[in-house]
């Protein structure tokens, strides 16, 4: 079978005393789109946070492309192509829209020149369909288009796997429909996306596979028809009434 | 965009109205430009840490006393003056490394602390280490045999090109990934970090830039005047006059530091020659109101906006 | 009908020269829960800050409970007995999430009746319980949601505006949140909700307002709004 | 052995004065965010109000505490709120440069007035001798009174709520304001505390200290390193910070000689700045 | 009509602002007295003399600062060095640069004259002169005298006095218990003082500025730290001293440059010591110390300089001055090759109830020397 592009081996995550990861193991395979779902406080931001090296794994093993990258720092991570977005979205504020994308080019996406950073950076704006602001100051974008920012900065430092941490929180109807149809366009690329979500919705349109997080363990790592179905994410997760709903849209 | 003209243009005119005094100003005021173009310099590397990267570095005069030492160890150990001040230069650098490898990862009011506390330390391990330093007798080097006119026109030109330096260093690193990784972390670390910024390696080279030239400065400031002690060498009134001097000009552009300590000294020496018994208090009341009325300092007013030439760096 | 708890009449509000609303008009009756829904940047954050008098308006009345309340500060506009979620949950770092629960009572003095309350957000989100010692600010997103809601419940408010209850929050969260604020509901309190998630808001709600772009776009009762077509067409296609 | 316990009721003796120089200090920094470049003065200030009110008046360093208290209290209000309040939640540049600026007014003032040359107050208390160890009475005074007030803060911010609302304010001031508090308020109040506070330090220092404009730096430096060793904003980390500085000069004064126990404190302090940041005892919530 | 201009950055504020204005009071007297006799006589005329004083608040770089705004803006021909042997190094290089004489009056280390200063010239001798005559006489007096521990602050001349008398001490045969050096702003002596009376010296000897001695007498009291000899440099020499100590200065010994029991006679506007006395008393109601008659003597240097010199030009003043061979009221004066004042028999003096006395040299010792009480 084809090696995986990023393994987790028996990882564990303590805060103190708190075991916020414990013994989570599993695997992306490249191109794949895989959700990642738990009840708030599960260990999903955590989990992501340790594979870049934003926080130290307290165990276990963490694979890129079969290297332990256990130890690695965050800038590291981001060279390596493991790219994510803030659940709270980080623009730097005092630059324009073109020059927060610019730096994930020049630096993430191994831009040779200032030159060819700025040209990546107008191509993943107008991917995102930011182009338009792309001289705004990143301070004054409303949420919705700080998020684009956030997706459009990990773009340019074109990533084999993107790690998006609740990328649609907070954004409405019609604009989540925005945001879905941008993820798939760049799982269309060939990335590897982790995708962590509240809104079932985004995440069952999105991803065949889904992997279930609850008090840092992970309970459960399939398909999604079956996992939604499935009792202890059901209990864990989603509550009777909204299992109840998606039932009947499924059926409806 | 923006053009490097009306910036280029200032800079030359401002070097060369310094460097022209000795042809019609008495000794003094010479000095007084000397004065200037050095804590120009000094302003202008704090730039690096301070401006460009937003640590509020307050390591400056530790930075120029032991250059001062270092420099005035090596001439008096034969070495000529030239080669001593090379050597100050980069003994000090390499120290600011270290050091920066140590204190960079304390982030704002505990890196100012412990910038700070550098300075103390620094004079107190100097002071007691009399056998190298000579302690609180402090050091005598050899004098120049040259007349004072001659002495001050060349120190002059040695603190101009010391300022010369610091500006070409600014705007190149200003218009390199440098300057623009410096801003990214200035903006915000994490975020920094996340782009594939090694910020602890970006962070060490702007402290290592802001102690170079300062190193410098101390040596040549040591050579001229033939005698340095702890306590004037480490002066913690001097590291903050360097902070306010580039605030006052606008920190984190060009020219604004170097520009800020040319007000400084001037308005400095003013209200010196008028007011003795005031012109410290008055000093404070023109920090004070600078804080309030100028936050953005002499380059966000009007008139010399066009020099602020450094925005984002490298948005071209 | 009785005479209303909150009175909001043609409120315009904004932040430097960004004006943001545009002459609101709202009202919410004792008892009841009135959800305010809409799209990213249609203002009711910057409603809610210019009820609790985190922003002054720049015309309009805001009437509470009898008294006009427009432009009066945060703690005159608290002790009136309007409380205030603020979006983004906002505890206080370094603080244990019992301390923060316990400055939602910062203007009370009634040690005893403080006591009972505290115990009864326990009640509604026992998960508190177990962490009421860590450090508030490193509890999960929904964990500090609960907080930050026991905290507006600490004061005791005659009203209780809460803003983006599910954001972030597993739907069961959500659920469970819900019913929290249906008993508290129950038990006499009135509540103005700010919520994303429409088809959340409405199923909470009494009452609604669909906020667009600083102004009222439509209100109603949640049920009817709920089943009118048009309604579903623009925000609950799910 | 004598000497040891010498050397260290020395200490103890010094660390109490330090902690209690240091703890308005830490209370400004850590609740407004700002490095307050005047503490210096400002105990030099309360050593001077002191001293003339004894010189002049012959009045009790210890009934002029209660007075210092208030006037620098005011002061303190005053400043913050008609001046540092206008940038107080700009960065650390902004703040630590204008109370530098502010000081450089105050110094000057005070060199104009007073002049330089350092003042004392000499009430004779003699000392009890405990045939190993020495102890001067003023000095175990200045201990005592420096333990009381820096006690009687942490009560005031541990039991009031005023002191709950200035570790809100602290945290996250807007979330603050929707809790009632008025943050405005509780700013000046912080810094009326921490002036007060200097103030009385100064009238301890007023009777074991020569008092002169000369010293503003190095009382300032001082609340740096215990600030630091004992942690940010928290009246027992200033306490622990104190004690510890005091010590340390006290041993390595004794082992090494005066020349290093100045330097021990501020390696001290650079050592935990790096290791331990948040100090000997850590950010914590009240204090 | 030309005037001889003098500079004097003086340190009228800060650290040594006591020490400053005693500069600043003799020379005013002193340039008031020239001025009334109608000035220095140079060559065929008689010219008045200007003091131009600037404070440099006891900062070290505004001192050499101020040094050269004088010499380029106020054009001055002579420089008076201010207090110190410190800062006396900072002024005096910037006085060499531009040839301008330089008189220190207050500066009495040898490392001070070292570095070839043709222009620099001192009125004060050697502090070597301090030293080792004072361990004979203690010696002397006390013959049990046998260990001595040795506390200085850590700045030249305190420093270079330290270290002076720990060498004579020991080429006395004494032995050394105790030698530290304290760093400039010490305000805490109590570990030093303790570790010293662990050893329990016969002899202990601070230096230091009048401020630290102040504070080290008052912590050796708190701590009950004592001997039979305590000496303090230069302390008892100045009444700030005394003043400053009330009853905890007595016993306390000392060294000095001059001192006003001294009956010498010569030339200049003081033709005896009893004059200077005098005019010195009826101008401040103080008695004058070293630091008054070495300021004052300082200026006799110029006047009789420029008399022989008979002109203003820099190199012959300066030749002048260097061929210096005078009596004073100050006593004799003549320069070493390094400038510095020739050594003398320096007083050795002691406060006895609260006023000074004089030990030795025999020839004006007015008491006899008393162990600590
Ligand atoms: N720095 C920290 N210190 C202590 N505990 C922490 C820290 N960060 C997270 N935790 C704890 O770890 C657990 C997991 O937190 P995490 O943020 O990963 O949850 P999550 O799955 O992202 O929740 P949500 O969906 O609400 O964001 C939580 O209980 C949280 O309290
Ligand atoms: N502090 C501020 N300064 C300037 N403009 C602001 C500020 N806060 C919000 N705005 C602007 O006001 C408008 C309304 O913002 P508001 O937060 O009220 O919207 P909202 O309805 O709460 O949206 P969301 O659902 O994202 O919370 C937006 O365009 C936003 O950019
Ligand atoms: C205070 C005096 C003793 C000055 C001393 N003569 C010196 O050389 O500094
Ligand atoms: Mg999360
Ligand atoms: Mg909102």
């Amino acid at each position: 079978m084809i090696e995986p592009i990023l393994r987790l081996d028996g990882v564990s995550k303590q805060f103190g005393g708190l075991s916020a990861l414990t013994d989570v193991s599993f695997s992306l395979n490249e191109g794949e789109v895989v959700g990642l779902i738990g009840p708030n406080g599960a260990g999903k931001t955590t989990l992501v946070n340790v594979v870049t090296g934003n926080l130290r794994r307290s165990s276990g093993r963490i694979l890129f492309r079969s290297e332990d990258v256990g130890l690695q720092k965050p800038y590291q991570a981001a060279r390596r192509g493991l790219a994510r977005t803030f659940q709270i979205v980080q623009p730097f504020p005092a630059m324009t829209v073109l020059e927060n994308v610019t730096a994930g080019a020049l630096f993430g996406g191994g831009a040779g020149s200032l030159g060819d950073a700025r040209d990546m950076a107008m191509e993943s704006l107008a991917f995102v369909g930011l182009d338009a602001l792309a001289d705004r100051p990143a301070a004054n974008l409303a949420l919705a288009a700080r998020k684009r920012l956030e997706l459009a900065k990990s773009l340019a430092m074109n990533p084999r796997v993107l790690m998006l941490d609740e990328v649609n929180a907070g954004l409405n109807s019609s604009e989540i429909d925005g945001a879905l149809d941008l993820i798939r366009r760049i799982a269309d690329r060939g990335v590897t996306v982790l995708i962590i979500e509240h809104l079932m919705k985004v995440v069952l349109s999105l991803s065949k596979r889904l992997l279930v997080l609850h008090h840092g363990q992970l309970i459960a790592d399939g398909p999604s028809a079956e996992i939604v179905a499935d009792e202890r994410v059901i209990e864990a997760y989603l509550g009777a009434k909204f299992a109840a709903r998606l039932k009947e849209l499924n059926h409806g | 965009m923006r053009s490097g003209f009306p910036l280029y243009a200032a800079m030359i005119a401002g070097l060369l109205v310094l460097a022209t005094t000795p042809l019609y100003a008495d000794n003094y005021v010479v000095r007084t430009a000397a004065i200037v173009a050095m804590y120009g310099a000094l302003a202008t590397s704090w730039n690096f840490i301070g401006g460009f990267t937003g640590y509020p570095s307050f390591s400056t005069a530790a930075f120029f006393g032991l250059g001062a030492y270092v420099g005035a160890i090596c001439q008096r150990h034969g070495i000529p003056m030239g080669l001593a001040w090379a050597i100050a230069t980069v003994v000090v650098a390499a120290f600011a490394a270290l050091l920066g490898g140590i204190i960079l990862r304390l982030r704002g009011h505990y890196f100012a602390i412990g910038s700070i506390a550098v300075v103390e330390l620094c004079r107190l391990v100097i002071s007691s280490w009399s056998s190298l330093t000579g302690g609180g007798d402090g050091l005598n080097l050899p004098l120049m045999p040259w007349p004072p006119e001659q002495l001050m026109r060349f120190f002059l030109f040695v603190m101009l090109a010391i300022l010369l330096a610091s500006l070409i260093a600014t705007i190149f690193v200003d218009r390199s990934r440098l300057g623009f990784g410096l801003r990214c972390i200035h903006q915000n670390e994490d975020a920094a970090a996340m782009v594939g910024i090694n910020t602890t390696a970006y962070k060490i080279a702007a402290y290592t830039l802001s102690a170079m030239f300062c190193a410098t400065a101390g040596a040549a400031y040591a050579s001229w005047t033939g005698y340095i002690d702890p306590t004037d060498s480490f002066q913690i009134v001097m590291t903050v006059k360097v902070v306010v001097m580039a605030l006052l000009g606008g920190a984190g552009t060009i020219l604004g530091p170097a520009l800020g300590a040319a007000a400084f000294v001037l308005l400095e020496e003013l209200f010196w020659a008028n007011f003795l018994d005031w012109n410290r208090a008055i000093l404070g009341v023109v920090i004070v109101l600078l804080i309030f009325f100028l936050p953005g300092g002499l380059l966000s007013l009007g008139v010399l906006r066009r020099l602020r030439a450094a925005k984002v760096g490298g948005g071209k | 009908m009785a005479e209303p708890l909150l009175a909001l009449d043609g409120v315009t509000s904004g932040y430097g020269q960004i004006q943001v609303l545009w002459g609101m008009d709202l009202v919410v009756h004792p008892g009841e829960i009135v959800a305010l829904v809409g799209s990213n940047g249609a203002g009711k954050s910057t409603l809610l800050r210019t009820i609790s008098g985190q922003l002054a308006p720049r015309a309009g009345t805001i009437r509470f409970n009898g008294a006009s309340i427009g432009g009066a500060r945060p703690d005159v506009v608290l002790k009136a007995g309007l409380a205030h979620v603020p979006e983004g949950r906002r505890l206080f770092r370094g603080l244990t999430v019992r301390d923060n629960l316990m400055l939602g009572a910062y203007l009370r003095t009634d040690r005893e009746a403080i006591a009972r309350d505290l115990d009864w957000v326990f009640e509604l989100f026992p998960i508190l319980r177990d962490r009421q010692r860590q450090d508030a600010t490193t509890l999960s997103g929904g964990e500090q949601q609960m907080c930050a809601v026991g905290r507006g419940i600490m004061s005791r408010p005659r009203l209780l505006m809460i803003d983006e209850l599910s954001l972030g929050l597993s739907p069961r969260m959500v659920e469970h949140l819900g019913e929290a604020l249906l008993a508290l509901n129950r038990a006499g309190q009135t509540i103005l909700l700010v919520e994303q998630d429409v088809m959340t808001a409405f199923e909470l709600s009494h009452r609604a307002y669909i906020v667009e772009n600083g102004r009222v776009a439509r209100f109603g009762a949640s049920a009817e709004l709920a089943r009118d077509p048009t309604v579903s067409e623009a925000y609950l296609s799910i | 052995m004598a000497i040891y316990l010498q050397i260290i009721s020395n200490g103890l003796m010094l660390g109490a004065l330090y902690a209690c120089l240091a703890v308005g200090f830490s209370l400004v920094w850590g609740v407004l965010n700002v490095i307050n470049m005047l503490h210096g003065s400002f105990i030099i200030l309360g050593g001077y109000l002191t001293f003339f009110a004894w010189h002049l008046y012959g009045i009790h360093p210890v009934v002029m505490l209660p007075i210092v208290a208030a006037l620098m209290f005011a002061l303190g209000f005053a400043l913050q709120k008609l001046v540092i309040n206008r940038v107080v939640s700009a960065p650390v540049l902004t703040t630590l440069t204008l109370t530098f600026g502010l000081d450089m007014i105050l110094y000057n003032a005070m060199t104009y007035w007073f002049t330089a040359t350092p003042r004392r107050i000499t009430l004779d208390l003699g000392a009890v001798d405990l045939g190993s160890v020495v102890l001067p009475v003023d000095r175990l005074i200045g201990t005592a009174l420096a333990l009381v007030l820096t006690l009687l803060l942490y009560g005031v911010m541990r039991g009031s709520s005023i002191g709950r609302a200035i570790v809100a304010v602290r945290m996250d001031r807007s979330a603050a304001e929707l809790m009632g508090i008025r943050t405005d308020r509780i700013y000046a109040i912080t810094f009326g505390i921490g002036a007060l506070m200097a103030g009385v330090a100064g009238v301890v220092f007023a009777t074991v200290f020569p008092i002169t404009t000369n010293v503003t730096g190095i009382w300032l430096g001082k609340a740096f390193v215990v600030c630091v060793v004992g942690g940010l904003g928290s009246v027992p980390g200033a306490l622990v910070g104190g004690l510890v500085l005091g010590l340390v000069e006290s041993f390595a004064g004794h082992w090494f000689g005066p020349q290093q126990a100045i330097t021990a404190g501020f390696v001290l302090m650079l050592v935990l700045l790096v290791t331990r940041p948040t100090g000997l005892i850590g950010v914590r919530g009240y204090e | 009509q030309e005037t001889i201009k003098i500079g004097a950055p003086l340190a009228l504020t800060g650290g040594l602002a006591d020490e400053g204005h005693k500069q600043d009071v003799v020379w005013k007297m002193w340039v008031e007295k020239v001025n009334a006799a109608g000035g220095i006589p140079v060559g065929d005329k008689k010219l008045k003399v200007e003091l131009i004083e600037y404070d440099y608040q006891s900062e070290g770089q505004r001192a050499s600062q101020l040094a050269e705004k004088l010499i380029n803006d106020d054009k001055v021909q002579f420089l008076f060095s201010p207090f110190g042997s410190g800062h006396t190094k900072i002024v005096a290089g910037v006085g060499e640069r531009y040839q301008v004489p330089t008189i220190a009056c207050v500066a009495s280390s040898e490392s001070v004259y070292d570095q070839t200063l043709k222009y620099l010239f001192g009125t004060l001798s050697p502090n070597g002169g301090m030293t080792t005559a004072m361990v004979a006489f203690f010696k002397e007096k006390f013959p049990q005298t046998k260990t001595i521990a040795v506390l200085g602050r850590d700045d030249v001349f305190p420093k270079s006095m330290a270290e002076g008398i720990a060498k004579a001490a020991e080429a006395g045969g004494l032995n050394v218990v105790y030698k530290e050096l304290y760093p400039v702003g010490t305000m805490d002596h109590a570990a030093a003082l303790s570790s010293i009376k662990a050893a329990k010296p016969d002899w202990i000897y601070v230096t230091g500025y009048t401020q630290d001695l102040i504070l080290a007498r008052k912590q050796m009291q708190d701590l009950g730290v004592t001997a039979p000899i305590v000496t303090m440099v230069t302390g008892p020499s100045y009444k700030e001293f005394t003043e400053g100590l009330g009853p905890l200065a007595n016993g306390i010994s000392s060294s000095s440059w001059w001192h006003h029991l001294t009956s010498y006679e010569g030339q200049g506007v003081w033709p005896t010591t009893a004059a200077f006395y005098e005019d010195f008393k009826a101008r401040t109601k103080g008695d004058p110390d070293y630091v008054h008659g070495s300021c004052a003597a300082a200026g006799e240097v110029i006047v009789d300089a420029l008399a022989r010199a008979g002109s203003l030009d820099k190199a012959k003043v300066r030749d002048a001055i260097a061929a210096t061979d005078i009596q004073t009221f100050y006593g004799p004066i003549k320069f070493g090759p390094n400038g510095m004042n020739l050594s003398r028999e320096l007083p050795i003096i002691q406060v006895q109830d609260g006023t000074i006395k004089v030990l030795a040299p025999a020839a004006i010792k007015n008491a006899d020397m008393i162990a600590m009480p």
